[in-house]
């Protein structure tokens, strides 16, 4: 008999209750679908042995100290790689654990720099990966668009001032904006759970704005732009990844129709791959997955493959494995290492239109 | 000019809102002295009960008029919530009502956090609209542009507080309802049952609450969460304004309300708006530590 | 006198407060007309046998029958109703309500107006000074003005038995007599009293007959008279 | 009520039966013991907990070792609310604003200002000094919210609590020297076991003889009557500033050995929920009891752990959990009670009735009055 | 020079004029009633010597010292005490702790002392314990001094309350209805227990109560208020004898 564990053990360290449950269910269901996927398939193949996949669940509730605490749980059950935590904020603590006890850890969705970072050194982490292009790059992006293709002169801002990964957006976005010669006229911002934005939107039009950007949550973006339009807003408004749920047309209706957001693929141009986790997503969960889901389902992706180039069950070779990746084909576009945990990606700009999200440009790193 | 009179639209909007959610914990801390934490997560169940009364009301009644389904669901709401208020009054404050005052908050506390889990963990995460019983339709009146929303959300809290005041001020129930708060003992020695007016009490909050779910519901999103921030914007509100006063109650909603729409007006950087806000309230307690129309409890030394 | 004339009939009533035992088996019983007095000593139970009649603690054993009615099971709101009016220790007044409401309150579940206007007469034309004072927040008044809005409050409510938990503490002298004065009219007038007194020399002197409660029991009883005359009352009760 | 309460009762006295069953032997034997060795139990017990703390990487694995050190900085955040909510019979409800101030404090300390004088080796030594700084400088902020407790009270003064905890989140959300949202980072894994063991004993130990000194009756007084209690000469308003400015100072320290355990903080760290989890603690463990906080602090740490598997309904069932203490146990588990231990012995009956004798010695029997002799 | 000195202290509750023009001059060791019908103002009197009310007009001297706009607790340091109507203990404390409070003013030592129990602090609080312990056998209630004060008859907590009051080592003492809810026997007791602290301590006392027996009794001197004014001061036997207080406060037959 083969020698070993009969199971690989992988933990996710998600946000299932707290302030963003969305991200934490979209999170889970797209990691239930890869290990299903995988053990329908007869499991998960290893040096010539299949093995099962055991997903180990633990809801971080959105906060560090139990973000931090579940790593060290995951570590102690010893899973052979953590996917998760998805908001920085608790990727970061979870980071440290994971580089603390050489347990790799693959971050969905986490987009602040400082995830991979050791704070110490400024040095990259050893352990710590992640699925997503970071902040500064999808900020330039769509400071790049908004000058280009939608020729916008006097764009306003609103963003969540409480949260690290809008204000990091809207900040730069705002300077590359003011480098490429077109001030922004407003720069408002509101705190994450606010529900009216009346105010600040009464002021961005009387900055006379001509165009809006707004890095913020699908969940809240509909309020956004259905009170500006109620208050007389013409003009272009778009945003960034966080747009990318198709809850975002339901509850927006026809006030999204045309606006444009940066983000990590396009399902209709998608490649086969995507198109088939689309599917299989649509399927069992009745709705198009998410930006969270597709970049939680590459980080499985990465995962499985880092496991199978290993070829054996142990961090240390899976790590290595996961660094020795140099591109990687997930449902979110082309990923390429370079000797870091950020992947260098391209960035789409999807356009709303008649209820779908229709490729519009894609953007280079 | 007309920014101004924009924003005064907007912030009596939220105002109202608020004003309403406070109005119930108000009610339900002038008559047992309990911060009801649970109060903002009742206003969330109120909005799910609407939610789904409304869209089955809506695909099984096609025929019906926008404005007559959104009656009829406000009032399964009122009621459904009414209840949901008695009966958590009943297994959860109801055997704390002589026991330290705080272990009822704790309770209070632990209920709301049920309600959210439980919501969440049942319906799940995502946020919500209520259906569009009637089409929003903007107006536009020199600059200023409001929505007939709006304005029902504006009249009818007004309405609501009005009526709830004279009930409170004139009635012999609103008597009943002072005279608990001040001592349950000797209530019952005046013919006043006690457990029933309380149960009266947390229905009534309840119901408002219910109004002020329904009418958000049409502006705002919904999710299980929505309940914690605007109950204790609700909370704040009831305490500026002098808690247990309901008058005071629907001043301190309307301070919030201007005092969140207008610090960002007002300042070059929205994002120092909580900072204001709260360092108003903290510098207004300081001036006024009981409240606006609060006034310290008469004692005799 | 016929049974039938026995109005509240209290047998072997047992009160604890957790491990307090306040009350151990007591039994007496008040006839129609009558002014019947308990005096005892602080803490010996008076206050805790009047809250056992109006229901407000609950009993451990023993039954209180009001004419003819077990109130074993009847919550106090409707003890109330059935025609007990209680002027609670320590006045019990609702302060953040005005002198008016305090007595508007206590008409509660009373429908006929012409009723209640007489009764507001009746209070006010007995204390005058409530009504100068009808706007104001009971809590601010003074002591004896509450010990006065307690006792116009129970009036208000009416009912064929009063009780009465030391209606005279912390009154003035001619207070404490118009009050006693008060309670012989209200008497006359037909209502039954129970009353607890600390001052036992002016309640032996207004009351029929007595009883003399310690450490929960009763340990004497009698008429008025025969109490006052007894050694053991005089030494321990009327100061010698 | 009455019955469901009995019912519980009835459950548990098995269990309480069996508990003192095990014990009282145990107590007896200990008070057998001659008094010089009884002496010695208190430092023995905190030696070998210390040792134990240092022994516990050989003993249990990280997680656990995690949850005992969230266990630490939870009992020093619920005693030090403690002063406040039960103690002094205030409701405040921002006590994370608190530990924000003390958290990014000690964290400035070891991250920038410590390296920055040169002493980037002796960081790890000076950690106590950071989490002293950090305290005090949450102790100063105190004042922020003791001086409107002079007018202000109860729900009140709850709101200035609030006020100050979003007042202080916001200001750090604006600062983006430390990070803005963010965060602020760069703190080095300082936080371990043997320390954590140190601050709470410290913290438990220092509160203690605040409380049993005449200043802490003084905050006790506040709680029952404070009119009465500044007719009595008590200065409340430095009772008040006491109270506040130890409570807040002991929640800074908390902050610290927080960030230098998660080695990350932001603001969002600590709002009012963190606030509401510390209150939790304090009342689920009981009012007016260090005993109390320790249990609640435990308890609640704890079980909100062993319940991780349930993923989402972990909370659900523990709120439901809560509410069912509550009711049961409205006065939490130990309120206004404590555990004999943590009582000065000069404050103990026995040593009160010894002290009683011997005025009765001093004093010749004819003063007392006529009245008052029996 | 009088121990205290009222000069036209006035007090209005919004419109309500509760006290007016009152004066008095109260000499060390006197004994002195207050008394009038109720509502009259009395209470409010020793509110506003001890600071729990600012007077809206008038001047209060103790010892020659101004005690308008002074707080509580510093005025009470200064040397007056004072019992409540209703009895107000800390009801959750201990009898001993109720009156270990009442040494805060001449406790010292500072925080640190308090929690690093320095010797300093060890000094003062055995003193503190000491003295209360004696201050409490000698009222009598030495044998519940780890009672909880709540758990006291009735009887027992009037005399902590009084006890609590002398723990504060006053000159001038202030009781508000000491014999309410006491039946003959107990006031009989109580009447004794003033005159005899008044002598251990030697005490200037300001009494206000309902008791004809113990104001009669024990008074040397009364004052006689209504509706705020003073209608009459004078020996007890004098004011029995005065038509208005008849009128307005005793009634028309002797009272006991
Ligand atoms: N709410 C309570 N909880 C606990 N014990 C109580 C309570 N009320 C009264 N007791 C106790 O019950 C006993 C009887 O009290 P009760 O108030 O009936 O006496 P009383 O005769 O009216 O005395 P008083 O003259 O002081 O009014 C006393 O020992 C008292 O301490
Ligand atoms: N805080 C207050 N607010 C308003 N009015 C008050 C307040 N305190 C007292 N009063 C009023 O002032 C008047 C004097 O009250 P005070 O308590 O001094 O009377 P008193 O002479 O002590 O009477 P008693 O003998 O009944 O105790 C009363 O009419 C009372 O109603
Ligand atoms: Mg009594
Ligand atoms: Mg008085």
């Amino acid at each position: 008999r083969p020698r070993g564990p009969e199971t690989i053990k992988i933990g996710l360290n998600v946000e299932l209750t707290g302030s963003i449950p969305v991200v934490g269910a979209s999170c889970k269901n797209a990691a239930e679908l890869a290990v299903e996927e995988v053990n329908n398939a007869g499991g998960l193949e290893v040096g010539g042995r299949k093995y099962k996949i055991e997903l180990l669940i633990e809801d971080n509730e959105d906060k560090k100290e139990s973000a931090a605490a579940a790593a060290q749980k995951l570590n102690a059950a010893g899973v052979l790689v953590m996917i998760g935590p998805n908001a920085s904020r608790n990727a970061i603590p979870a980071a440290e654990v994971a580089e603390a006890n050489k347990m790799p850890m693959i971050s969905p969705w986490s987009t602040n720099p400082k995830t991979t970072l050791d704070a110490a050194t400024g040095q990259p982490k050893k352990y710590v990966m992640r699925a997503c292009f970071i902040d500064d790059f999808q900020g330039v992006v769509a400071a790049k668009f908004a000058i280009t293709e939608l020729k916008v002169q006097k764009p306003a801002v609103l963003y969540a001032v409480d949260s690290e990964y809008n204000k990091g957006i809207a900040e730069i976005f705002k300077k590359t904006m003011e480098e490429s010669g077109v001030p922004v006229v407003a720069f408002e911002s509101y705190t994450t759970g606010d529900k009216d934005f009346s105010a600040q939107l009464t002021k961005i039009i009387q900055a006379g704005a001509d165009s809006l950007f707004l890095p913020n949550y699908y969940t809240e973006v509909p309020l956004q732009v259905q009170q500006a339009h109620k208050l007389g807003f013409k003009g272009v408004i778009f945003g960034s990844d966080s747009w990318g749920a198709v809850e975002l047309i339901d509850l927006c209706g026809a006030d999204c129709e045309g606006y444009f957001f940066t983000t990590h693929y396009a399902p209709d141009i998608a490649t086969p791959k995507a198109q088939a986790f689309i599917k299989a997503y649509e399927a069992k969960y009745g709705k198009i997955p998410d930006d969270v889901a597709a970049l939680t389902y590459d980080a499985f992706g990465l995962a499985f493959q880092a496991i199978q180039a290993a070829g054996k069950i142990d961090r240390e070779a899976v790590n290595q494995a996961l660094h020795n990746i140099a591109r990687y084909e997930g449902v979110t576009g082309v990923m390429q290492f370079k000797g870091t945990g950020d992947p260098v990606k391209s960035a789409v700009v999807l356009q709303i239109k008649g209820g779908k999200f229709v490729y519009y440009t894609t953007a280079q790193p | 000019m007309q920014g101004f009179i924009q924003q005064v639209l907007n912030a009596l909007q939220v105002g109202s809102v608020y004003a309403l959610i406070a109005l119930g914990y108000t009610m339900v801390y002038g008559i047992i002295r309990l911060i009801n934490f649970a109060h903002g997560d009742i206003f969330m169940v109120s909005t799910y009960v609407a939610f789904f009364v409304g869209t089955a009301l809506a695909s099984y009644l096609l025929g019906l008029s926008g404005l007559l389904l959104f009656v009829l669901t406000l009032i399964a709401s009122m009621f459904a919530t009414s209840l949901l208020a008695v009966l958590i009054e009943r297994f959860a404050y109801k055997p704390l009502r002589y026991a330290p005052r705080v272990s009822a908050v704790i309770t209070a506390l632990g209920v709301g956090l049920f309600l959210e889990n439980f919501t969440l963990a049942t319906i799940g995460p995502d946020p919500r609209f209520l259906p569009r019983f009637f089409t929003v339709q903007t107006y536009t009146v020199g600059g200023v542009a409001f929505s007939n929303i709006q304005m029902i959300i504006i009249v009818v809290s007004a309405l609501v507080m009005l009526v709830l005041d004279t009930v409170v001020r004139r009635t012999m129930v609103g008597m009943a309802m002072r005279a608990v708060s001040w001592d349950k003992f000797t209530a019952p020695l005046m013919g006043v049952p006690v457990d029933r007016i309380i149960s009266i009490t947390f229905a009534i909050g309840a119901s408002i609450a219910a109004v002020g779910g329904c009418l958000y519901g049409m502006v705002y999103t919904i999710d299980p969460y929505m309940g914690i921030r605007i109950g204790w914007w609700a909370f704040i509100s009831a305490v500026v304004g002098g808690i247990g006063n309901i008058r005071g109650a629907m001043l301190g909603g309307y301070i919030l309300g201007f005092v969140e729409i207008f610090t960002p007006v007002i300042l070059p950087a929205s994002s120092y708006r909580d900072f204001v806000a709260f360092s108003i309230l903290l510098m207004l307690l300081i001036f006024r530590p009981y409240g606006i129309l609060g006034r310290p409890v008469a004692q005799k030394v | 006198m016929t049974t039938d004339d026995v109005v509240l009939s209290v047998q072997d009533l047992h009160v604890s407060y957790g491990v307090i035992r306040a009350l151990k088996g007591i039994s007496f019983e008040v006839r129609r007309g009558e002014i019947v007095t308990l005096i005892g000593a602080n803490g010996a139970g008076k206050s805790t046998t009047l809250r056992a009649i109006s229901r407000l603690v609950p009993i451990q054993q023993g039954t209180i029958v009001f004419e003819g009615v077990d109130l074993r099971n009847i919550p106090p709101h409707e003890v109330t109703a059935m025609g007990i009016s209680h002027v609670p220790e320590g006045r019990g007044i609702f302060a953040n309500l005005t002198v008016q409401e305090n007595l508007k309150l206590a008409t509660w579940g009373k429908k006929d107006q012409r009723e209640i206007e007489q009764a507001y007469e009746r209070v006010f034309s007995l204390f005058p000074r409530l009504k100068e004072r009808r706007n104001q927040l009971a809590g601010t008044l003074s002591g004896g003005e509450q010990q006065m809005l307690a006792v116009a409050r129970a009036l208000m409510r009416g009912g064929r038995l009063m009780l009465l938990d030391e209606p005279s503490m912390g009154l003035a002298p001619v207070l404490v007599r118009e009050i006693f004065d008060v309670l012989r009219e209200i008497n006359a007038a037909g209502t039954t009293i129970l009353l607890v007194e600390q001052n036992a020399r002016q309640a032996l002197k207004l009351a029929h007959r007595g009883y003399v409660l310690e450490t929960g029991t009763i340990v004497l009883s009698g008429t008025s008279q025969e109490l006052m005359d007894n050694p053991r009352v005089k030494e321990a009760y009327l100061g010698g | 009520m009455k019955e469901r309460r009995s019912v519980v009762d009835n459950a548990l006295r098995p269990v309480r039966a069996l508990y003192v069953a095990a014990v009282r032997p145990i107590q007896e034997a200990y008070n057998a013991l001659p008094a010089s060795v009884r002496r010695w139990t208190m430092p023995a017990v905190l030696l070998l907990g210390f040792l134990l703390s240092l022994a516990a990487p050989s003993l249990i694995n990280l997680y656990w070792q995690q949850v005992l050190i969230y266990v630490g900085i939870n009992i020093i955040l619920a005693a030090s609310l403690n002063l406040i909510n039960g103690y002094m019979g205030e409701f405040s409800v921002g006590h994370a604003g608190f530990m924000a101030v003390g958290a990014y404090v000690a964290s400035i300390m070891t991250v920038w200002v410590f390296p920055r004088m040169g002493l980037k080796e002796a960081v790890p030594y000076l950690f106590p000094l950071a989490l002293t700084i950090g305290g005090l400088a949450a102790g100063l902020t105190g004042l922020v919210v003791a001086i409107p407790s002079f007018r202000t009270r109860g729900d009140y003064l709850a709101i200035v609590t609030l006020a100050w905890n979003m007042i202080v989140k916001s200001v750090l959300e604006n600062l983006d020297v430390v990070g803005g949202p963010r965060g602020f980072m760069g703190m080095q894994k300082l936080t371990n076991l043997p320390w954590v063991f140190v601050w709470v004993v410290v913290t438990i130990y220092l509160l203690r003889n605040l409380i049993y000194s005449n200043l802490g009756r003084g905050i006790l007084s506040i709680r029952e009557d404070e009119i009465a209690s500044s007719l009595v000469s008590v200065d409340t308003r430095r009772v008040k500033i006491v109270a506040f400015v130890i409570s807040s100072f002991f929640a800074g320290v908390a902050g610290g050995l927080f960030a230098h355990i998660i080695q990350f903080i932001d603001p969002r760290t600590f709002s009012i929920l963190k606030s509401t989890d510390v209150l939790v603690m304090v009342y689920l463990g009981g009012i007016g009891s260090l005993g109390g906080s320790i249990l609640g602090a435990s308890i609640y740490t704890i079980l909100m752990e062993l319940l991780r598997p349930l993923q989402v309904w972990r909370w659900v069932v523990g709120p439901l959990l809560l509410v069912l203490l509550m009711i049961f146990r409205p006065r939490g588990i130990m309120g206004l009670r404590e555990w004999g231990f943590l009582i000065p012995k000069e404050e103990r009956p026995a040593f009160v009735d010894a002290l009683r004798e011997q005025v009765r010695q001093k004093r010749e029997p004819a003063a007392v009055p006529a009245g008052a002799s029996e | 020079m009088p121990l205290l000195q009222i000069r036209g202290l006035t007090h209005y509750f919004g419109g309500l004029r509760a006290v007016h023009n009152f004066n008095l001059d109260l000499e060390p060791g006197e004994l002195v009633g207050i008394i009038g019908p109720n509502g009259a103002g009395k209470t409010t009197v020793f509110n506003l010597i001890t600071g729990v009310y600012r007077p809206t007009a008038g001047e209060i001297l103790f010892n020659g010292h101004s005690l308008v706009g002074k707080r509580p607790d510093q005025i009470i340091a200064m040397g007056i005490a004072r019992t409540f109507q209703t009895i107000r203990l800390f009801k959750d404390l201990s009898v001993l702790d109720n009156v270990r409070i009442a040494h805060f003013a001449q406790t010292s030592y500072g925080v640190m002392d308090a929690l690093f129990r320095l010797p300093r602090y060890r000094r003062e609080e055995a003193e503190i314990r000491e003295r209360a312990m004696e201050l409490l056998d000698l009222m009598g209630l030495a044998d519940q001094a780890n009672w909880v004060a709540s758990s006291l008859p009735y009887g027992l907590q009037r005399r902590l309350e009084i006890a609590r009051a002398l723990a504060t080592e006053p000159r001038l003492l202030l009781l508000d209805e000491p014999a309410a809810g006491m039946n003959p026997g107990e006031i009989t007791e109580l009447m004794d227990l003033i005159q005899w602290i008044r002598r251990q301590f030697n005490l200037t006392i300001i009494l206000i109560e309902h008791q004809m027996r113990v104001v009669m009794g024990i008074c040397e001197r009364i004052k006689v208020m209504d509706f705020g004014e003073t209608i009459a001061e004078g020996t007890p036997t004098e004011v029995q004898n005065n038509p208005r207080v008849i009128e307005a406060y005793l009634g028309e037959e002797a009272i006991v």
